[in-house]
């Protein structure tokens, strides 16, 4: 049978490592505009899109997620945002192409002999795309590399199974570089773990979301303009994920078109009514308010104590109040998105996710009060959490450099 | 009986024997719960080509909701839910199989001997009807015993599987709103 | 002919289910083989229904009874089997043997 | 009156359902594309087909210790029971089987998802997927009761099971207009059984697609078949319970039906877009707290209306 047709309209895993965030900024803009769905695990995915710079912490764990995706497949890596095209044009080249696909077969065939995936409790502490199977601590070795669930104390009080779930690094929708392991029993959260940061190698990029802060801060001229511009893009991106998992697939598109034309440069005036409507269209639903009400709740004054100081802390309240918070701010600049005036340092203007200081990024706040937040939570609720929160995670890399722009 | 019911019975009474042994002989609990879903199914197959399509759609119906809940408490309580690691949960095997197999043997017996009765009176046109007159005319009585039992067996054994009561709930002077739940839900809370 | 068969089809089903009943250790297993007797008289049901007395409505009063006793059977059981297993993380009837008194 | 088609209706029914289920992913496509800023015309309705020769040729996945019977007999219970559920639906005036007891077939049918999607959950052995499974447990425990009695209403008001007598019952007056929260809550009772737009709690994105999360290839294509077959199977079947079958001015009874059924579709494909995702735990509260009551108040209006008749 064409492999040619079949790689008609590949589904994509796009797999953001720390520092890739303009990658996948891009990568987001042009798999939209291709009609390439981005797909939400490795089993539905052709093409592994790896947007972002090369982190050698990272390899084993994508080494695996590659392993996932059922054949016929393509692995292809964008680096940097000029990248993806190409990128995107050879993946597809690649899907398409008899010999590609014959060295995937040989390759894994190969690895098979050689004992095919890694037994379950060997996984390392990078942690899989999706846990497989119930394992759990210690017991007698099962058939499969599975071992016995553990038990313990639980809410309800039946010493349910004790099930170790890592969430990312590599997850659709998620923080890139964050990595917390969970301890589950029946679907609520008994423990939740954050795992250290991975560091991208070499030289880490200049937080994307911050850029406008840090050139401030560095004297460089920004404009006032400029740094709203980028808030508000990063409040649409924020709020993108947090609609993907809430599971609004339709308004998650229409955020993610806002956001790209946002940094594209749109006129203000232009972006103003479309932004009026989705907001009110997202800040008006019951619905969503109703599914996400009551959840991670983080009150002004505890956010305040952990260092929070973003629309987090302001929203003072529960997933709905913060996803509201950002609806809100994005309103407040609707009319600054294109102010000439010079922005004058860094505190001056709050940056996406909270006052900027180079040496206490906001991020690592939100960061912190993740663990709390997420203990006693349900598992549904869990992503709501982060993704209500959405910490940069390339906040906390130690190392800057100039980042380029999004668009090609 | 025509020979399209004889046939449908063949094959779905023999299905039902064979699930139902296969409950007792697989080791994983979830391909346990469904053969015996399969077993029951083949069941309500059976009444309805009997002439109850009725009875036998309700039997379907009720089964698949019931089995795949149980296959939720069969994972939640039993080790080893997977049968990964075959093991044997009989206790007196042989006791229950001497003990089965003469029921069998004298139920069989029975059947055979027994001189049964004839035909008595016409199939109804429509037997859903008949079902519906009688528990709503003359068996009122049982349709409301069952009706109690039913919601007896709701409060019991709702009462018996949780362990929070409402002092929990709302506090010792049960003023406290809203109520102390470990997870909120969807209306006034 | 056929009424005889169906009778053993329900005889089988029954003889089933109580070798299960008596032989299985989990409750839950338990639970399943009474099932599979309700199951056998259920068959029963219809077959007298349908070959001695079809005009009666009886049988079928019997059979919505059976499938009730299921029901009331499955949620009782389940309902005991968290309370055994909340305070003691057994499911075994062997092992709930302080339950004799 | 509604009467039993020929041996070629067997055919002829579950093909109306594959087009109608088609038409349905065509137009949510085209939406799709207006959305996302991309030329909306006829070949954004052609892009979803392209999944189908890539699901064909897309090489089966080694995962540990599945449970690979089960997994394959749950997957294929989902699209099976969908076409299965048309069997007792009639079209104009013919229905392949149109049984006594047919509001009940399709109720049965719709109530083998709940084996058919656990069962795809608990195969790969992989914890999203399982978690998946649960999640159209608990929301099968909040949509079924008040789906029953939305079927129950319109099986009282008719005094009958049989679907032809239903639609035959509503001479003058559709139920849809006299027993609004039934018809309501068996619409939102259709998007539960098709796991799709509000109710994909099953396969939500935070579970990195729940069911669908580990199924690949031909698994992935029947599981999504089968949710938007059980979509047009929905709104076949509202036409004859809620808004009068196919009767109708002018036009055949045929041409009624398909008319009544594209437009139920088309309500369907926008709530599905429109509507963010309800989760399954308060879901149940709102189903057992508001929406059964006020179902089984619905289900005493026609039973007065008939005593009253």
């Amino acid at each position: 049978m064409s492999l040619r047709a079949a790689a008609a309209r590949p589904r994509v895993l796009l797999t953001v490592l720390p520092g890739g965030t303009a990658a996948r900024l891009a990568a987001e803009r042009q798999l939209r505009l291709r009609d390439w769905p981005l797909a939400a695990s490795p089993a539905q995915a052709d093409l592994l899109l790896v947007a972002g710079p090369d982190c050698p912490g990272l390899r084993a764990p994508l080494e695996r997620l590659w392993q996932d995706l059922p054949t016929p497949a393509a692995r292809v890596s964008a680096p940097g945002a000029d990248a993806v095209q190409a990128a995107l044009d050879s993946g597809r080249a690649q899907l398409g192409s008899r010999e590609g696909q014959l060295d995937r077969i040989r390759a894994s065939a190969g690895a098979h002999r050689h004992g095919g995936r890694p037994a379950k409790g060997e996984e390392g502490p990078g942690g899989v795309h999706d846990g497989h199977g119930p394992h759990g601590h210690g017991g007698m070795e099962m058939p499969g590399g599975l071992s016995m669930a553990g038990v313990g104390e639980d809410r309800d009080g039946l010493t349910l199974d004790q099930l170790h779930l890592p969430l990312g690094p590599f997850l659709a929708d998620w923080p890139s570089g964050l990595t917390v392991h969970l301890v589950l029993q029946g679907d609520v959260i008994q423990q939740a773990n954050l795992a250290d940061p991975i560091a991208p190698g070499g030289e880490g990029a200049a937080p994307f979301w911050a850029q406008p802060w840090i050139q401030a801060d560095a004297g460089e001229p920004v404009t006032a303009g400029e740094a709203a511009r980028r808030r508000s893009a990063a409040h649409l991106d924020s709020l993108s994920r947090l609609l993907s998992v809430a599971g609004w697939p339709a308004q998650t598109v229409v955020a993610r078109r806002l956001r790209d034309d946002l940094l594209a440069g749109a006129p203000g005036p232009a972006m103003a009514p479309r932004l009026e409507r989705f907001t009110r269209r997202v800040g008006r639903s019951r619905t969503l308010a109703w599914a996400t009400r009551g959840i991670g709740e983080l009150s002004t004054q505890g956010g305040k104590q952990a260092g929070v100081s973003g629309p987090a802390a302001r929203a003072g309240g529960d997933v709905t109040d913060r996803y509201r918070q950002w609806l809100a701010d994005i309103r407040r600049d609707l009319g600054r998105l294109d102010q000439p005036a010079r922005l004058q340092a860094a505190e001056a203007e709050e940056s996406p996710r909270g006052r900027w200081r180079a040496q206490h990024p906001p991020s690592a706040a939100l960061v912190t009060v993740l663990p709390a937040l997420l203990t006693g939570a349900e598992l549904a609720a869990a992503r709501l959490i982060v993704a209500s929160l959405d910490p940069d995670m390339d906040e906390l890399l130690p190392t800057r450099r100039e980042v380029r722009a999004p668009h090609d | 009986m025509d020979v399209t019911s004889t046939v449908l019975l063949v094959f779905l009474g023999v299905p039902a024997l064979v699930f139902g042994v296969l409950v007792f002989t697989l080791n994983s609990m979830a391909r346990v719960t469904f053969a015996l879903l399969a077993s029951l199914v083949c069941v309500g197959g059976v009444v309805t080509v009997l002439g109850l399509p009725y009875l036998g759609m309700v039997i379907v119906l009720m089964m698949v909701m019931e089995m795949v809940i149980m296959a939720v408490f069969m994972i939640a309580y039993m080790m080893n839910p997977a049968g990964l690691m075959p093991m044997s949960m009989l206790h007196n095997k042989r006791g229950a199989l001497v003990i089965s197999s003469v029921v069998f043997a004298a139920l069989v017996a029975g059947i055979f001997v027994v001189p049964w009765p004839g035909h008595a009176g016409a199939l109804p046109r429509d037997t859903t009807f008949q079902a519906g007159m009688a528990l709503m005319g003359p068996q009122m009585l049982t349709m409301v015993t069952l009706g109690f039992v039913l919601l007896a067996t709701m409060v019991g054994a709702t009462v018996l599987a949780t362990r929070r009561g409402r002092y929990d709930r709302f506090g010792d002077d049960l003023d406290q709103r809203p109520a102390r739940d470990p997870a909120g839900g969807g209306v006034g809370r | 002919m056929t009424f005889e068969l169906v009778l053993v089809l329900a005889a089988g089903l029954f003889c089933v289910g109580l070798f299960g009943a008596l032989s299985q250790q989990s409750i839950v297993m338990i639970m399943m083989g009474i099932e599979l007797m309700i199951g056998g008289i259920i068959v029963a049901g219809a077959d007298f229904w349908r070959f001695l007395a079809p005009a009666a409505p009886s049988g079928q009063v019997v059979i919505v009874s059976a499938v009730v006793a299921m029901a009331v059977e499955m949620a009782m059981g389940f309902a005991v089997t968290t309370a055994i297993y909340r305070s003691r993380q057994v499911d075994m009837t062997d092992m709930a043997e302080e339950l004799k008194g | 009156m509604t009467e039993s088609g020929a041996w070629w209706t067997l055919l002829a029914a579950p093909a109306m359902l594959f087009c109608l289920a088609a038409l349905a992913v065509a137009a949510n496509s085209v939406l799709d594309a207006r959305d996302a800023g991309r030329s909306a015309g006829p070949a954004a309705a052609m892009r979803p087909f392209l999944a189908l020769p890539r699901a064909l040729l897309t090489q089966p996945r080694r995962l540990p210790a599945p449970d690979v019977l089960l997994w394959r007999a749950g997957i294929a219970i989902v699209p099976v029971a969908a076409v299965l559920s048309t069997l007792v639906i009639p079209f104009g005036n013919v229905a392949v089987a149109d049984l006594s007891v047919g509001v009940l077939w399709f109720n049965a049918m719709e109530v083998l998802t709940w084996a058919g999607l656990w069962l795809a959950g608990w195969g790969p052995n992989a914890a999203f997927s399982l978690v998946g499974g649960y999640r159209f447990l608990a929301l099968g425990l909040a949509y079924e009761l008040p789906l029953m009695f939305a079927l129950i209403s319109a099986a009282t008001g008719a005094q009958s099971l049989r679907v032809g007598d239903i639609a035959a019952a509503q001479q003058g007056l559709w139920y849809a207009v006299w027993m609004p929260v039934a018809f309501v809550v068996y619409l939102a009772g259709v998007l539960a059984f098709g796991f799709l737009g509000p109710f994909a709690y099953p396969t939500g994105r935070d579970l990195a697609g729940g069911v669908l999360s580990d199924a690949s290839g031909v698994e992935w294509l029947l599981l999504q078949a089968g949710r938007w077959l059980w979509l047009a199977a929905g709104a076949a079947m509202a036409v004859p319970l809620f808004l009068g079958g196919g009767a109708g001015p002018l036009l055949p009874a045929w041409a009624w039906s398909l008319i009544k059924t594209l437009a139920v579709l088309a309500v369907l494909v926008v709530a599905v877009r429109r509507l963010p995702l309800v989760r399954a735990d308060r879901y149940v509260e709102l189903a057992w707290v508001v929406l059964i009551p006020l179902t089984i108040a619905q289900t005493l209006v026609p039973a007065l209306v008939d005593l009253a008749r």
